[in-house]
């Protein structure tokens, strides 16, 4: 069995998929949220490795070392936001953050 | 004429808004000087529109006194210009508002006491817009001083309104933009269509029929808003009831003849395939607005709201007029609408003089005024009857020349709109007869005054006119006529060719 | 070829290889263990483990017995998955990185293009068995143990990311085999004329501050005296691993000390020269590789054992503005200055 | 990196050294450093629009920095929108305690962002750009980090914000692997012709990760929650310069990227935009506080925005253009007059706070007012021409449908913005708000003077907008 | 791909193999110790008191400080690494591109050690 650049895309789908859900079903914690976004950024992550290899073009890589990078960035600050709602809130349930309503 | 003589009779009433708002001063003094300001604004401007007048030449069909500047710039639709220029058609109505801006500021004289400044202000920018509206040559001109009309008619119902006065303006502003909203996609369609927005050349524009269809309909839908027409009529009852007296006094006057000037000059030239294809609706829609609005004002409580209802129905004969799509017809509504500015008008300034010796609009809390009011009296009767269309007064002549337009297009219609007049003259004579005649019997009118000097000023002017015009209605009739004969002609050829 | 032979010699060859290495691994450790004891017992004018066969030579093996014959506790309000998953994964991960160190010239499992990324990698790793040992515990120790391991295993991860890479300037290459063989070819020794000193050019020399900052960062990273602050005993008593008994606890302690093997390794090969011996001229040369690289780590070993027995502990304070505030800017400053070194002379490969 | 390559990014360059440079300054200076660095900021930004606005058209970073008149007409705005932003912000932050100096640090680098946005040209500077710009207003949301609310809403935005770039990033992916390349022209040159599914579905997940950013309807749930929680000033920036840098490159990716797929994007452009218009028509109907108002008027205005976008023509894109440039006015006099809603020290924001302010502070109260015709749409206030402008390019290309509701649901808008105007005009006086600082005070009248005063001189806006939609397409 | 992958297999099963003695290690005293849990043996240890309260408690914020502080750094050595293995190839362009980057590295160091994110006390 080959493996070719469709099964690449497909994991890569189903990777966005189960983080764009993870994202939308999760009612628990947020910190599951920020795990969720990461398996997006993964699932980009992937795409962009498989095309670069299939198209023998490099900028693909060099796209994945960025999102990386920001992907850490935004871990970073997400994270330092989490922190300042849960010390505000005292709760990071996803069903706690409710404030605002309408 | 070189200088920019419409642009100076629009923009005159802002000069007079910058003076007062440079106002300084206690409260009084504020107050005082305002009303003195804009009174003098609006008689300069009145007298700034009389050179137009003068120097019009009414055997020109085209339009005079031309201004146009770049504004807009160009798209490649073409450029749209800051144009102004007046015909036989829009010259009366520039006239009319600038006529009836005087005395709507002297009939706020004393009734409006708090915020006068911010009063005077709203009314001379209502002003520059309506005069606008009655000068714009270009398409988009025009319906920016349309629109724009709504802000200062929304701030004075709703801050110098009565009781219900929010609810009131807030469906006059609703209702009204609704309407024009879809005017606005119209006009960008025709402003693609013909590559230019200004009027002159979208009058000249033959408009495929199908879309001569959508457009019309989308015109149709801001001007029978704002004429009003039956059943979109129902937000000026409230709002005439509402506004303050000098508010309803513009809103019949001038506000609801846009409508007809409307009607005239886009609809029925631009459009005229779509007009006669659409004549049958809107001849239906005028009688049932003539008679059903007629039995409805029958049953009025309350003085403003029955000369709202009249007004619903005397616009019914503009429509009337104007869709039977020939000079009497057409003449008619102009003068109609002429006439019909100064008598509601009148009207509604009759009704504030009471008003503001009684603050109450109820019909059944007067009776008897010819008592202490002869006066009084006497002017409401010369109004009652114009409102009547009684001969001799200028209601006679537009009610008349409506209906011989009509008699000579469909019978049916103008047989049913005569039953109207009858109708009219049931409510107003009714009225005439619960307010003015019987005993003095109410304890409350016991102490009741005849007119002030400033209240005679006022209407004496209007009397005068209103017979003026019954007996000599020449003066409008000769500025209008080229124009509209024009208009018709080219509208028929056009009609035939693309049929 | 048939299947089964493909099968034979891609899988169960290596099979072999890495059931070989991680015997002699494991080996080396239980003796290098015992080592560490005598040294520290000698420092300390004790004699040490000497009970169990001659000098004590067996004492590790007869503590392996012991623990697998203890009672595995598993606390009751623990999340018995995590719990047991904990040490398993800490020990793995241990072992994982020893598949692409070389022994000697050629002489590895893997030898892939990006080894030394591969490690690094896999250290970064080791502090997911230390949360998830405190975490699933559900006592207080361990938790404040494993946060306090994290954070500084984590600090000092940096400076060492800083310090290979000034390696990298000057090797170009992400290949072990690579790095070592730069060592050995070109440096200091060719320069002043002497290319058989070959232990001049080892990258000790010329990085020799970062050398130091790698040798203790290692130490802090494998959390080694005197940076044992997640088991400070008087404050944390044994660490993230208090609830932690039998083979559990051998797993923690087998991975900790495959660790400190892992960067005994690394710290040949990067600094060291690896398997390449000291002065390339016989009779040095006529020793294996393998020989030279097991002194040197050795040699690092017994550094280790020598700053556990004669530094005292930092606190925790201390610890984290060592890491943070001398070492990262030092080794961000080196890197600038190694690379405008390499830029200037053009000596960069 | 040649010489002209740094005139090019000339202006970027100078401001992020500059946001640097402060960043140190208000760190040396602590604790008293936030005056002094919100005076440099500011002068900063007017420094850099002098730039931009002297700038040359021309490429950098191999063709992946483009600077033309497009790019110079968003940046200008965006940097008025910060510029405002850091200055109408100290007396509120001042008074919450929460002046630091990293806010309009920040500031500057979101700014950054934005600008990197405006000028990208090819898919990955688009990220890189949206990205800065977005790590910062995350923090941004939630600098008042010892509030319940401005914390979840930085929360809120964070995580729907990751998510968005996360889809944006996902379509990127796709367009690169189909297409074959990042750059924008060089995926129109092969998207020439024939238009893949895989191609479609990059798109449209590119369209809907951008569609996050200005918080267009499916995916605007996070702004009102945003707008409410976090503090005033910052929803003053948010509905600002981050909207128009958002629409800018919206509108630069898909008019220069897919010019070939009109018929797949022109879809879902449109529907976003009568969707939007319709939402934030409606549901800002029952909203009581009155940025959360705000928020769905923003909303309602994206999408009437779109609708320019949606013709997909020159005329289209410098409607866009317009359209950003006086609903920025608006939208900063509008936040002018809610940060200056103080009463007894305290910071009110409800719609019925403002009953009666036509009689107590009856300046304030008219141009608010002016304000909230135009923004309803009435002529002659500029609210009316910006819808004009899109509105036209629609008809011209025949988008009837988007066009009717589209006016049919600026009706209902008017009737929220009318409901303020009511408020303040015919209710019962509230007690008296603190007056005005002389800064918000000058915000106000230069955004009312834009608001009303445009028709006497609409070229100069209108006419830097043509061109700068001729710089990306060749009208015609 | 396949030859690049190839490379990697040898790892797999080293890791495997080390997994297999890592979970004989594990199970094995399951296997063969002796047994006998009882509720003191099977309690949080706590220096001889009863737990007060849930193990899982709040910490200090420093520790999170240090995470994000740490995938900032890390990050940028992730960025370090591709350039210094081709620090020839990059040449003069890409040393000043790099001089820069830490540059800005530092700044945000230099702020992160004023604002006291650095102190432990």
């Amino acid at each position: 069995m080959a493996v070719d650049l469709s099964h690449f895309l497909a994991v890569a789908a189903v990777l966005f998929t189960i983080g764009v859900l993870g994202i939308f079903i999760n009612r628990k914690n947020v910190i599951v949220i920020l795990m969720s976004v990461e398996l997006i950024l993964l699932a980009v992550n992937i795409n962009m490795v498989a095309f670069s290899a299939a198209l023998h073009d490099i900028t693909g890589q060099v796209f994945t070392l960025l999102i990386l990078t920001v992907a850490a960035a935004e871990a970073a600050i997400g994270l330092a936001i989490l922190v300042a709602f849960y010390r505000n809130r005292g709760s990071i349930a996803v069903e706690d953050i409710n404030v605002m309503k309408g | 004429m070189s200088w920019p003589v419409l642009s100076v009779t629009t923009f005159l009433p802002l000069v007079g808004v910058v003076l007062m708002l440079v106002l300084r001063g206690d409260s009084e003094s504020v107050k005082r000087n305002s009303r003195i300001i804009s009174l003098w604004t609006t008689i300069a401007t009145f007298v700034v529109s009389l050179f137009p007048l003068f120097a019009f030449d009414p055997a020109n069909t085209s339009f005079q006194f031309v201004e146009n500047t770049n504004w807009l710039g160009g798209t490649t639709g073409g450029a749209i210009n800051y144009r102004m220029g007046v015909d036989g058609i829009s010259l009366p109505f520039v006239i009319l508002t600038t006529f009836l801006m005087p005395f709507c500021i002297l009939a706020s004289w004393r009734s409006i006491q708090n915020r006068v400044r911010e009063y005077m202000i709203a009314f001379l920018v209502l002003e520059t817009l309506m005069i606008g509206v009655f000068c714009a040559q270009d398409i988009v001109l025009f319906y920016l001083f349309f629109e724009g009309g709504l802000i200062p008619m929304f701030l004075i119902i709703g801050i110098w309104g009565g009781q219900r006065r929010i609810y009131a303006s807030f469906k006059f502003f609703l209702y009204t933009l609704l309407g024009s909203v879809l005017m606005l996609i119209a006009i960008m369609a025709m402003y693609w269509n013909a590559g230019s927005s200004d009027i002159a050349v979208l009058l000249k524009h033959p408009f495929p029929v199908q879309m001569q269809t959508y457009l019309w309909l989308a015109f149709f839908a801001s001007f029978a808003v704002k004429m009003p027409m039956w059943p979109v009529h129902t937000w000026l009852p409230d709002a005439h009831v509402e506004a303050p007296t000098a508010g309803s006094v513009i809103l019949a006057g001038i506000l609801l003849k846009m409508g007809g000037y409307g009607f005239i000059r886009f609809s029925l030239p631009m459009f005229p395939a779509a007009s006669e294809y659409f004549a049958p609706l809107v001849f239906t829609l005028s009688v049932i607005a003539i008679v059903y609005t007629s039995l409805v004002a029958l049953m009025q409580e309350d003085i403003k709201k029955l000369i709202a209802y009249s007004s619903v129905a005397h616009m019914g004969f503009v429509t009337m007029g104007l869709f039977s799509m020939n000079e009497q017809g057409v003449q008619g509504a102009i003068f109609q609408m002429i006439s019909h500015g100064i008598v509601s008008g009148a009207l509604f300034l009759c009704v504030g003089v009471v008003y503001d010796r009684m603050h109450t609009r109820e019909i059944a809390a007067y009776g008897g005024l010819v008592n202490r009011m002869p006066w009084y009296a006497l002017a409401l009767m010369v109004f009652t009857m114009a409102n009547v269309g009684l001969p001799g007064t200028s209601g006679f002549v537009g009610e008349f020349l409506t209906l011989v337009g009509a008699f000579s297009t469909n019978t049916w219609v103008a047989f049913f709109a005569t039953f109207g007049v009858i109708l009219s003259a049931a409510y107003a004579l009714w009225l005439y007869r619960r307010v003015v005649y019987g005993a003095l019997e109410k304890p409350s009118l016991a102490g009741i005054a005849d007119l002030t000097g400033r209240e005679f000023i006022i209407l004496a002017p209007l009397v005068l006119l209103t017979i003026y015009f019954g007996v000599y209605p020449k003066p409008i009739l000769n500025m209008s006529e080229a124009a509209v004969t024009h208009l018709i002609q080219a509208a028929k050829a056009a009609s035939v060719a693309l049929n | 070829m048939t299947i089964w032979e493909t099968l034979l010699w891609k899988v169960g060859l290596p099979a072999l290889q890495s059931v070989v290495l991680l015997v002699c691994l494991l080996v080396f450790i239980a003796y290098y263990l015992l080592a560490d004891r005598k040294v520290w017992a000698a420092v300390q004018l004790r004699r040490g483990p000497n009970v169990v066969g001659p000098f004590g030579l067996f004492q590790s093996f007869a503590d392996l017995l012991k623990f697998v014959l203890k009672e595995p506790v598993i606390p009751a309000g623990a999340n018995k998955g995590v719990f047991l998953l904990a040490p398993f994964v800490t020990c793995v991960l241990a072992l994982a990185g020893w598949a692409v160190l070389p022994v000697a010239a050629g002489t590895m499992i893997a030898d892939i293009n990006v080894g030394i990324l591969y490690v690094f990698a896999i250290s970064s790793l080791g502090v997911y068995g230390t949360i998830m040992a405190g975490w699933a515990s559900n006592s207080k120790y361990p938790f404040l143990s494993a946060l306090r391991a994290a954070a500084q295993m984590v600090s000092y991860e940096v400076s060492i990311g800083f310090v290979i890479i000034t390696v990298l300037l000057c090797a170009g290459s992400l290949n072990l085999t690579a790095i070592v063989d730069a060592q050995h070819s070109r440096g200091l020794a060719s320069l002043i004329g002497l290319p058989w000193l070959t232990f001049l050019n080892w990258y000790w020399l010329p990085l020799f501050p970062m050398f130091i900052i790698f040798f203790i960062s290692a130490l802090a990273e494998t959390n080694r005296p005197p940076f044992d602050l997640a088991e400070a005993e008087s404050e944390l008593v044994a660490g993230f691993m208090v609830e932690y008994a039998s083979t559990p606890y051998l797993l923690f302690m087998l991975g900790e000390y495959v660790a400190i093997m892992t960067m005994c390794a690394l710290t040949t090969i990067l600094f060291m020269g690896g398997w390449s011996a000291p002065i390339d001229l016989p009779p040095f040369t006529w020793i294996p590789g393998f020989i030279w690289f097991l002194v040197k780590v050795t040699f690092v070993f017994f550094m280790f054992a020598m700053v556990k027995a004669f530094v005292p502990r930092y606190r925790y304070d201390q610890l984290m503005r060592l890491g943070w505030k001398v070492f990262l800017p030092l080794s961000i400053a080196m890197v600038v200055i190694v690379a405008g070194f390499l830029q200037i002379t053009g000596w960069a490969p | 990196m040649s010489a002209s390559e740094i005139a090019t990014a000339l202006p970027e360059i100078v401001l992020v050294l500059g946001a640097i440079a402060l960043l140190m300054i208000g760190v040396f200076s602590a604790p008293r450093g936030y005056g002094m660095v919100t005076t440099l900021s500011v002068v900063l930004l007017a420094v850099v629009a002098v730039l931009v606005a002297m700038s040359t058209d021309g490429k950098a970073f191999n063709g992946s920095f483009s600077v033309d008149a497009f790019a110079r007409f968003t940046k200008i705005l965006v940097l008025i929108g910060s510029g405002t932003a850091i200055v109408m912000s100290s007396d509120f932050l001042r008074s919450r305690g929460i002046e630091k100096f990293e806010y309009p640090v920040m500031i500057l680098l979101a700014t950054t962002g934005m600008m990197m946005m405006l000028s990208a040209n090819d898919l990955i500077a688009l990220y890189i750009g949206l990205e800065l710009q977005s790590l910062a207003l995350y923090v941004i949301a939630s600098i008042h980090r010892d509030d319940l609310k401005s914390t979840e809403a930085g929360l809120k935005y964070f995580v729907l914000g990751a998510l968005s770039s996360g889809m944006l990033l996902y379509g990127a992916s796709l367009i690169y692997g189909f297409a074959g390349t990042v750059s924008f022209t060089g995926i129109a040159a092969a998207v020439q012709g024939h238009v893949g599914l895989g191609l479609v579905f990059g798109i449209v997940f590119l369209l809907a990760g951008l569609a996050f950013k200005i918080s267009a309807v499916p995916f605007h749930m996070w702004t009102p929650d945003v707008y409410e929680g976090a503090p005033t000033p910052v929803t003053t920036l948010f509905a600002g310069a981050p909207k128009i840098a958002a629409m800018g490159l919206l509108v630069r990716v898909i008019i220069t990227s897919f010019p070939a797929a009109l018929a797949q994007w022109q879809q879902i452009v449109v529907f976003i935009a009568i969707a939007s218009m319709a939402l934030g028509s409606f549901a800002a109907i029952g909203q009581s506080n009155i940025k959360r108002l705000m928020a769905y008027s923003s909303i309602g205005h994206m999408g009437f925005a779109l609708v320019g976008l949606a013709a997909g023509t020159s005329e289209g894109v410098q409607g866009v253009l317009i359209y950003l440039a006086l609903y920025l006015a608006m939208t900063i006099g509008t936040f002018a007059v809610i940060l200056s809603m103080k009463r007894r020290g305290a910071y009110v924001e409800s719609v019925s706070d403002l009953a009666g302010l036509s009689s107590k502070q009856p300046i304030m109260a008219y141009a608010l007012a002016a304000l909230m015709f135009s923004l309803a749409g009435i002529p002659p206030l500029s609210g009316f021409w910006a819808k004009w402008y899109v509105f036209v390019a629609a008809v011209h290309q025949g988008l009837w449908p988007l066009a009717i509701l589209g006016v049919l649901s600026s009706v209902v808008g008017a009737f929220y913005y009318l409901r303020i105007i009511k408020v303040m005009f015919f209710d019962e006086p509230a007690e008296e708000f603190e007056p005005m600082s002389a800064s918000l005070a000058g915000v106000l009248a230069i955004a009312t003077i834009v608001t009303v005063f445009f028709i006497v001189w609409p070229t100069l806006v209108t006419g830097p907008a043509a061109a700068a939609a001729a710089s990306l397409l060749p009208s015609g | 791909m396949d030859n690049l992958l190839a490379g990697y297999l040898p790892l797999i099963i080293f890791i495997g193999v080390s997994a297999v003695i890592g979970l004989a290690l594990l199970v094995a005293p399951f296997l063969v110790a002796y047994q006998r849990p009882d509720p003191e043996k099977l309690s949080a240890y706590e220096c001889g008191f009863n737990a007060f309260d849930d193990a899982r408690m709040k910490f200090d914020v420093r520790f999170y400080l240090v995470s994000i502080l740490f995938i900032i750094f890390d990050l940028e050595v992730a960025f370090l690494f591709p350039w210094a293995i081709t620090f020839k190839e990059v040449g003069l362009f890409g040393f000043t591109s790099m001089m820069i980057f830490l540059a800005v590295l530092t700044i945000g160091f230099v702020y992160e050690w004023k604002k006291g994110a650095l102190e432990w006390d």
